[in-house]
């Protein structure tokens, strides 16, 4: 059913070597033994990523880019050499592959350059970025917050108007409606990849067909992806992509933006700074070719290769095999919930593709009890609109609780997550 | 199963009270009425005072909203606190609330003065719930200074 | 000379402590013991920091805000108790700070969001933050590229003039042209409070006095006062100010904007998404309140909580005892360097109040061989332009060579690295 | 008290050349003219190319700029070797020098096609420097692109 069935997942000794390179896997919350459901808003850190940026510091901390003694010489390099291990990660080129501090930042750096672009910077090779009023920019309604606020402020201040892609019933986008939408006047689609409540994989080819087709841009939000599925952005054909670290087993404070060459050179700057200069007068400036003209100021050189050193983990461990053992524990997930009596899962149900990741709502509980209950027994689970609140809407529900996986969740957690969503169930019942 | 904490934190009172909203329902006018969002969650409340223009005192409370176990209860036992309470007094009580859910379990609420909205004394504990507990007393807060202000 | 003379320095024995603190201290560089003389563009680390990072990752680490599961909770308690560890450091409120990567994004916060302003976004409250023709922003010539750019890029967007402040020839500010130039037109005015290349401190009440007369705001670049000198920004009187991480003893990617609250919560928002919002549809958005309206999406958390440990670790020595040991080591500096033949210094000379920093340029040889030779002994300085280019051409010179200490370097390094400059001139000039 | 490593890079002839600059000075009009920076340093340089258009031969190369021992060297060194090659040993050269500067020290160039510019071999080893030692030729291959494009 998903593609990655072709490939062997990981075996359940595997899973527990793994998780020995995660110590916090080990803690104990109020007396239980920790079942951290909660990858999906941020992973869990490997030793071997922390010990790469502590080693950093250790031995090699240096201002990069800057000054030409040793240490500044070796951080340059460690600093680049991570650039290039996303990058073939993902298919890209090293120049095309920008840090940012999360997926946030990446999206609304294209945002506000193409809102620079609207207001002339960038001169005649940016005109293509240029937004204004009879001009559209399409998400859709499944976006996390990050990939529709950037949006609904840029059509704000350009004059630009924002459209929708709407969603069926079972969680899926109306590609129908899409092809309605997408047209002459639209500039930038931007779309989420998989989705961070529903678990959905959307038909990125089909999309960026369409977009391609009337000569829009492409911009992928695949932060819920990238750290899940192998990605490769050539393949995909996406003009941008931007996803964040601290969901890929990296420290906080990472993010990705991919931008096809062509257009990181066409783009005029975001922020602005130190760094991402050739000439600088009291009257002007002249910037560097991409990736340092979007790095303005000190970089964050340590976190940066800690991203890096996530990718080598990732990359030992195979994204195919992660994909296949999540895909596992997202069909027990959602046999698990459907079978529980008041659970209703959103999104695709039994025997439909999705990621290891299930938001539901238990009829007459709210998702902050449920939480709470699942807490008291060392369960994390993320509870509340997750920054999705359009989709919640859609779907009739203020707030959900959401599971997710990562590579190092086992069987027997999913199984102890849905015993304890069962016990919730009795627990607020029981007093009827 | 479940821990003696998580009793202390949903009481059976609370349960109840959660189940069975005293309270609920606006009326179409009021001398005041504040409407609060919990922001981490989403969720809300409206809440009405009803006031007695010639004693002074507040005859009743009426509010409706969603919101967690916590939440609701937080706002049904209120509306069973307020009636018959001088503006000042309520006040007193919202501030008295206010220092033990602030508490982090160190302070008892005081029963004199909460009567059984003492039940929510565990939350306190809890200080992500803190919000969920404070949020129809916030609401009571602001419909107050209308009243006073006016 | 100094206002911090009358406070204790650190003794030679107590600076020889903390360096134990400091592991990369200890690292040999060609063969030579490393004399880190680059701390004006980063820091190094103690290992309290390292450890308060690798600690929360072990034990504490998730996404704050959001959720209500037990890490969850206590990861938001670390991350907002450092927010008030630094508030407290630099006199200001918690809801006055907020995190950035740097310092650089800081500026650039500030400045994208007066043109959001001058776009309309933000409504009437933010009136008092919009630019147009005829208004003026004030810098100096002195600047960083990142307190200049940002603000000639906002000049640009919005038809704004962009003016500066020209300096004497002894590196100081002409505070008469600075009367003459902030006037009635003048909406900002961005300066910074000690230069990277200069050394020389700025009077900031007097700046702070020309334009609060005029009614403009004031944004402070503390980026090389915050880690060297005892700061407080009520005292001060400005309205924003900046800082990084990485310069005072914290890892990269974090940094401060303090804004005054009132301010804060009229600006409208910058970047925008997840954890900044009450409530979203697709037409439209709620900001929250100051600091949240302007940290959008995944902070960095583990960040923020190890520059809540640097902030400690900077206490616990005393900013006051730090700026002392530094100015005797910058006094030492200006001293022994006056003294080599063919070198001068730049900005305030012998005699006059610097910090532990000096640019200079030596007569027939360019900064980089000199930064090379000093390198190929372990001593690790910085060439180049120093991300100032406008103050190097007031000077004419395209390129100085910059010592910079902090509170682990011991005058035995200074004299080391005099040492080293004096046969820069020998090497390169005894082959005439 | 300088390491070999450091005399290796800074070796006598690179001191002499970038003290006593070869081909320093441009002329009114040229067959070929090529501005470049370093964005690193900010230094920069102003190339010319002089054709014999009969032969196809360079006849002279003229240069102006300002930086580093190592760039000015380089240039200095580039102007000697340069006239009486055809555009094509020149583009060949080129490659030369810049495949043994990137090596990071493994390549010895060639000294056979780069003549006394091997003295530049010790700068592949200091990656911060290798732009330094390009300057020149960069520029130089950019005015080759502009013979060979007419
Ligand atoms: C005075 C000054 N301002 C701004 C900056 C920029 O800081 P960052 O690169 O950390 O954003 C620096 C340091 O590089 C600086 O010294
Ligand atoms: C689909 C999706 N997009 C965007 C984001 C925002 O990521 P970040 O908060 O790391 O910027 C998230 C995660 O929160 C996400 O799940
Ligand atoms: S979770 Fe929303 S009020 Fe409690
Ligand atoms: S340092 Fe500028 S060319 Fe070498």
């Amino acid at each position: 059913m998903t593609t990655t069935s072709l490939v062997d997942s990981l075996s359940p000794a595997e899973v527990d070597r793994l998780r020995l390179d995660f110590p916090v896997l080990g803690e104990r919350v109020n007396g239980h033994p920790l079942v951290y459901l909660d990858s999906g808003a941020t992973s869990q850190k490997p030793l071997s990523v922390l010990d790469a940026e502590r080693e950093y510091y250790l031995h090699e901390n240096a201002a990069v880019h800057r000054g030409a003694h040793t240490l500044a010489a070796l951080a340059t390099e460690r600093f680049e050499d991570a650039r290039t291990t996303v990058a073939r990660f993902v298919g890209a080129r090293d120049d095309e592959i920008v840090w940012t501090s999360n997926a946030t930042e990446g999206i609304n750096l294209v945002a506000y350059a193409m809102g620079n672009a609207s207001l002339g910077r960038g001169g005649a090779a940016a005109a293509r970025f240029a937004l204004g009023e009879g001009d559209e920019i399409v998400v859709t309604e499944m976006e996390h917050h990050a990939n529709l606020l950037p949006w609904q402020e840029l059509a704000a201040r350009t004059g630009a108007t924002l459209r929708y892609i709407p969603l069926a019933d079972d969680g899926t986008l109306r590609l129908d409606e899409a092809a309605a939408i997408i047209g002459s006047r639209t500039k930038v689609l931007a779309f989420t990849h998989v989705s961070n409540v529903l678990g959905t994989i959307n038909p990125v080819a089909e999309l960026v067909g369409l977009a391609h087709a009337v000569g829009a841009l492409v911009l992928l939000d695949a932060c819920q992806s990238a750290p899940h599925l192998s990605l490769d952005v050539v393949s995909l054909g996406v003009d941008f992509a931007v996803f964040s670290g601290h969901k890929m087993l990296a420290p906080t404070g990472i993010g990705v933006l991919y931008g096809r060459r062509e257009l990181l050179n066409a783009l005029p700057p975001f922020l602005t700074g130190g760094s991402m200069i050739t000439t600088v007068t009291m009257q002007g400036a002249e910037y560097l070719p991409a990736p340092q003209r979007f790095e303005a100021g000190t970089q964050k050189v340590s976190q940066s290769i800690a991203l890096g050193a996530a990718v080598d983990y990732l990359t030992a461990v195979g994204l195919g095999r992660i994909a296949a053992h999540e895909a596992e524990l997202g069909r027990r997930l959602v046999e698990g919930l459907a079978a529980i009596d008041g659970v209703r899962v959103l999104g695709p149900g039994v025997g439909h593709e999705r990621v290891g990741l299930a938001s539901f709502d238990v009829a007459g509980i709210h998702s902050h009890d449920v939480g709470q209950f699942l807490d008291d027994r060392g369960i994390a689970v993320r509870v509340g609109h997750h920054c999705a609140q359009p989709l919640h809407r859609r779907f009739g529900v203020v707030s959900t609780t959401r599971a997710s996986t990562y590579l190092y969740t086992t069987t027997d957690e999913v199984d102890e997550f849905l015993a304890g969503v069962a016990e919730t169930v009795t627990f607020f019942g029981a007093h009827a | 199963m479940s821990s003696t904490e998580l009793q202390g934190l949903y009481q059976q009172v609370i349960l109840d009270h959660a189940r069975e909203r005293h309270g609920f329902g606006l009326a179409a006018a009021a001398d005041a009425q504040s409407h609060q969002l919990n922001p981490t969650c989403g969720d809300e409340i409206t809440l009405q005072l009803h006031l007695d223009e010639v004693t002074g005192v507040i005859t009743s409370l009426g509010w409706e909203g969603h919101g967690c176990a916590i939440s609701q209860a937080s706002a049904s036992l209120l509306s069973d606190l307020v009636p018959g309470l001088p503006v000042a007094g309520l006040t007193e009580r919202i501030d008295a609330f206010r220092v033990a859910m602030r508490s982090k379990g160190t302070i008892e609420p005081d029963e004199e003065l909460l009567g059984d909205a003492v039940v929510l004394g565990g939350t306190s504990r809890y200080i992500a719930r803190v919000k969920c507990a404070m949020l129809a007393w916030v609401a009571a807060e602001e419909a107050v200074l209308q009243l006073t202000e006016r």
